[in-house]
């Protein structure tokens, strides 16, 4: 099992979900961050002075899955959330050991 | 030549004190004269009345403000504050050079009574006793200044929910201040300020026509020239965003709520005790009805206790008896209410059928249901015929659609009126002023 | 019976405008007459005030709104919010068609002075100079009731308040129809109606049991109905389920505070100097006292500084002094304020120790400062003995808590009164409105 | 001595009622008497509108609350929200304990009108028909005590703002006690009471001077005590630390810019109809030309339309007309707006480049528009000479900042005025409140 | 050492906490996320328009323990947000390469 | 390529992001959490009852970085985030299998 971590604007969200869906995708935990990145952030004037928000409003998915599934799990997010734009985020994979249903305890596999 | 008057009126205007020093003398004894007698005293509370209605008629732009940005997604929250902070300012300054003296005294003697034109803001006759006591009116020219000084701004913040989290701030900005320095004193004059409308016999109280569904009606034709929001629309799908903040919004429709009974309860011009408590009385029973009837008919059609049409139910119910405040009976206005309660209801979801994008509803609570409001007269008092109703209130829906629609699209031509996806996606409150509104 | 007289009171309230078609002539002279004399002087500046005073009792609502959000999870914000929309409209329209002459008009000659059943709203005789002039009050007919039926909603608000987070949304809104249109205008009668609390020498001014007690036992016998919140008391221990947004709390509080001077003084009933003004010191320093009590009384238990104590002292101490403010002494009422303010700690602290589980401090606030500030009359002035405040208090405390344990147990045990489990833990925006309150 | 005075003042105050109830029975006839008079009725209606603006500036507490809050980060709401709920309450009985007949009654025959120490509360002559007719003024004794209590505690807001998020609880709250209950009143009187800037010529018409330059500069003397924030200037650098919600603050100045209608309009001290009305068009020009005049200014040095610098704009503008606003001319209020909306910009950069940390504006809003508001009457109106301005607002600036600096001083020598680096980090909600603002 | 991460119900945190917290597992961190999965969202109703939230509040827990108390702490998580109810939640465990306590510099166990 | 999740107080996210950005290091994800920990949270009072507040606001940063970066990112991490009281944070270091930039399709050390 992998964890992917998928890093994309928040305004992808919407599409995303609904693509993982359509090829299956079950679950997938979401979290608004903050993303730090090339896409450099704007020079903001709070009260007279200037300051850089290097700090991107991004949202972050984090979705478990079988092996066999990352792939097109992952190509599936990268062509959906790309706008070509800089500051279209990352994929990340990370290998999993366990997974657990908690409301079954069902684990491996059957726990997504 | 109006530039000459412009510059002229803007200066005279600075230096009232100096050129009214020989006149005080003459106005200090007559005005004390005036308030010696016994009619100073309707005066003086009718004055004060309306001083207080204007300052609940300020709350309302706090009100559209809060209700606004509740509405709106929260990356662009700063830009709808400083739209309503600049709109209020703006207002009040131009109704003060120009809009005022444009909208009121009315026309001269033979005019058709379609432009005022020429009446600069002159102020070397304003500090006489007869501008300062019941000769002008029931309250002094400042107060009616002040109070006519708080509804300008309106149509420009009606619009400015229409348009919100896409559209180009400088544009906007140029866009309001037409709207509310030209357009709506014009316009405002054809019935408040005595002219072809008032001559034809048109009823609009406190201006479900003249305020309200003007604008309304220039939203509109701004959402059409503007288009939707990115997204609002995909795959022939309504998708709802829905705004980031009840709590505001609740906050700006009850402030709202509170500001109307300035707004219609000041209308009336006066503290006549039978008028104004009347006036009360059809302002809340009506805004009462109209929650209730976007309540029950969005239940009806949806089959869930819908929060935001109840609150869009509110001011459906207050701009539909906007017009007849003062001639519906109470029990009628529970009706008027009813009615534009399952309006609002109908129009948005019909608005969004036609893809017209309008984030808080302004259209249908404002301009919708401002024609309901006037056409509510006819049908509910004497006080005006259905034909009537019928031309003030496609005169003025008219006149703003079409000023808005040629202005907004020349200015779409020229500077543009809409902000790039880019930064609509990152939303106005980094891309136009580099400020976010919340923080930690 | 009641019921067909119920459509005929909603049939001919709708229609007013038409049965008073013929009357409307004599109205105008009469009343322009009265205009006239030097009478209507203060009766213009009374009824004047008393609007704004509706005007600010009508703040309190989005005060309440924003309060009871505020203390309550963000999860069941725009339930709240929505049924503070619903209880001020329903409020506003059942006491249009019954509430108000229900409560008002008062007891035939010889009536036991119970219930006032009967007398439905009438409207072919509202619009004449009798009911429009002095010869009504220092106010008209229609600032009558748009004051009184502002008060009305608030019984059901603070009921709201108590049983936040848990309550089923249908079985609250019947509940809350019930008592805002039979219970609150009946025991509103006995006093303000002229019936047998009044006739008993009981002394109520602007109603801290007729209004408040009546809303904070009412809330009682619900809270005790419906059980306390998931998690809030496990392992016998207190849980404190802390309020989403202080700063909403605190926007309401201030808000509740400034509407509080137009409950209070506009219970005057006219514009008398004297008497308004007394009334707002008393009420200012009343809060203030009790803010300060609070924040000393649950600094000493408690060793820190607690803003929600602090708020709920206000309102402790407006609560306190609203039977009194007329008739209590200013310095006094700052005395009547300190208690409040150190009951309303003890009270909190006392009910969740019995597990009485109230988010946001109604019972404590409102029904037991309710009863402090009835009793508070007899110790601090001599409007009343203790002997018929006791009285008074208690039978408006027992009423409700009666009327609403008999009325919420049928609902519980006919269509239940809570949300299940689930939708209490999935909050009732969600389980309830299919709404959240904050988005992106 | 004085310790006795208060004492005694303190169980006078309390007792009223009971040392009144020989003298009731004259009252009510002379007041009756009176209440029939034609004066009567020009009286009652200041008298309510009096009130009615104590009542708005009340709302201002809520306006510098929300302000506050919304300008300073979440981890700080409770504290601030807590010390406005301190200052309202406290301000308004200490002033009635000893603020306002210090203030007010004025100085004896031949004093040197200074000091106004000795005239304590003293109930028993206060219900008079003397002090509750036109004989007293326009508007009855308690009228005049609650209208100037709530000026009183607008000091110590001030203060409270430019302190926010690293002062300790416990010092705050004695020094705004000490300032509010000692050093208002005093400096109060010197103009208000009757003293020797009155004798001067000093004109200061709602209080530029006497309330906003005085809290200002007491803010000014308390920033420099404290020190700024963490990390606010660090490497040399000005890091901006922005507030955590743009929505709280918005709703804090619109509030603010409705109470000032009391504020100022109140101050006239009567209804009259030519200055309430002049008051409010002047009040309101020159907000709108504070905040246009800060957007433009700040647009033009910094390239992007600053929504904080707009907000700061509107309060410059209302600060900057105070001082004048019954005798500056309309037109002229709006540049006097205009330049305090530039100054606020250039005196907000200005102090943080002094290492000045101001995290709401206070002493830039209030300290210095409230010196160039002051000026402002020599420099556009004939009430005063330019020498008579600057000497009164020196006066009042000085004497805040002195008091200030010493009584600071001397707490942050034994208690300490400053949290410690670990509270401050975590947050005053934590450290000192043990709560949080803002929960799930 | 691995980071256990559990995503459960809001309301069960607390218990979670208290049960893990008897277990002597001293530090976790939480994030506030929302959690798409097979308890499915609500048609929610915006303005007359219907649209589907499938986004749900949830918690996410994160603790890093040694590798020994994996399983109890699981085990743990697992049996206190047990409610029986769809949409309970998951934890999943993956591998962590060190850990370091910022304020001391120690590593490994010592840091947890 | 490793994941460094770095827990740290969050007033101390300012310097730690400048103090990465002149190492080189382009980009990093930023979450507010709440942490549970030694440090241990106040007795907080809410309305007359007391409760302990054991989570205390904390920023998450998840950074993922070239194996060669690991070390000297996490020592700067470490030393510009110590104050050397209790609840500085900690570091974690999780294996990531694989990156790739959405907008570019670049993976490994590329899309970084
Ligand atoms: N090394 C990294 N570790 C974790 N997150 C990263 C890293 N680099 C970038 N990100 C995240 O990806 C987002 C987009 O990255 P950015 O460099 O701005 O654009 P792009 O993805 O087009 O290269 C950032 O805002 C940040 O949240
Ligand atoms: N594959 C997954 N990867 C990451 N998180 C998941 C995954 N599946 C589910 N989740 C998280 O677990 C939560 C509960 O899952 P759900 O399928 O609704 O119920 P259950 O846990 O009972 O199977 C989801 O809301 C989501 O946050
Ligand atoms: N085992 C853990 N797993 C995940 N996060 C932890 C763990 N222990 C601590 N943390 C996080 O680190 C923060 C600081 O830890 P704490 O024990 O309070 O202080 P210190 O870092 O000084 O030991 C906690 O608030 C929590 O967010």
């Amino acid at each position: 099992m992998k964890l992917i971590k998928a890093i994309i604007k928040p305004f992808k969200l919407e599409e995303v979900k609904e693509a993982l869906s359509e090829l299956g995708i079950d679950g997938m935990t979401v979290t608004e961050v903050k993303g730090y990145g090339r896409q450099k952030g704007h020079t903001e004037i709070y009260r007279g002075s200037e300051y850089t928000v290097d700090f991107l409003p991004k949202v972050l998915l984090e979705i478990v899955v079988d092996d066999s599934e990352v792939e097109k799990t992952t190509e599936t997010i990268i062509s959906v959330a790309k706008t070509g734009k800089i500051g279209d985020g990352k994929v990340f994979v990370l290998p999993v050991e366990s997974a657990t249903r908690i409301r079954t305890d069902e684990t491996g596999a059957e726990a997504l | 030549m109006w530039f000459k008057g412009l510059t002229l009126g803007l200066l005279a205007f600075c230096f009232t004190n100096n050129i009214l020093a020989g006149g005080v003398e003459t106005f200090d004894s007559d005005y004390a004269a005036f308030m010696e007698t016994s009619g100073s005293s309707f005066f003086t509370v009718s004055n004060l009345w309306l001083l207080l209605a204007a300052a609940l008629v300020f709350t309302m732009h706090l009100g559209f403000a809060t209700l606004e940005s509740g509405l709106s997604r929260s990356k662009n929250t700063v830009n709808i504050l400083f739209k309503n902070v600049f709109i209020i300012s703006m207002g009040i300054i131009t109704y003060a050079l120009y809009g005022f003296n444009a909208m009121y005294p009315g026309f001269a003697e033979g005019s058709a009574g379609i432009f005022a034109l020429g009446s600069w803001f002159n102020p070397a006759d304003i500090v006489t006793a007869a501008n300062m006591t019941a000769e002008y009116a029931d309250y002094t020219w400042y107060t009616d200044f002040i109070f006519q000084a708080m509804f300008a701004a309106t149509a420009a913040t009606i619009v400015s929910g229409a348009v919100a989290e896409r559209v180009k701030l400088s544009s906007f900005m140029i866009f309001a201040t037409l709207l509310v320095a030209f357009a709506y004193p014009t316009a405002g004059s054809w019935q408040w300020g005595g002219g072809w409308l008032s001559a034809a016999g048109f009823y609009d109280f406190a201006g479900s026509s003249i305020v309200h569904a003007f604008g309304g009606f220039a939203a509109l034709a701004c959402v059409i020239v503007l288009g939707p929001r990115l997204g609002k629309y995909s795959d022939g799908k309504v998708k709802p965003i829905p705004g980031h903040s009840m709590p505001l919004a609740a906050i700006g429709v009850f402030l709202l709520f509170l500001g109307w009974f300035g707004f219609n309860g000041g209308s009336v011009l006066n503290a006549d005790p039978y008028l104004v408590s009347l006036v009360f009385c059809t302002t809340a029973l009506a805004a009462s009805g109209g929650a209730l009837g976007s309540i029950l008919f969005s239940y009806f059609l949806l089959k869930k206790p819908d929060l935001s049409m109840g609150l869009n139910g509110f001011l459906a119910g207050l701009v539909g008896i906007t017009a007849g405040a003062d001639v519906i009976a109470p029990g009628e206005s529970i009706i008027v209410g009813l009615i534009a309660g399952a309006i609002v209801v109908l129009s948005i979801i019909f608005l969004d059928g036609l893809k017209i994008d309008d984030p808080v509803g302004a259209i249908s609570v404002h301009g919708i249901c401002g024609i309901w409001g006037t056409l509510a007269v006819a049908l509910f008092s004497d006080a005006a015929t259905i034909g009537a109703q019928l031309t003030g209130t496609l005169a003025y829906s008219a006149f703003a659609f079409l000023f808005s629609l040629i202005v907004f699209s020349v200015l779409k031509f020229t500077i543009g009126v809409r902000v790039s996806e880019k930064e609509e996606e990152e939303g106005l409150d980094y891309s136009e002023h580099g400020q976010s509104a919340y923080n930690i």
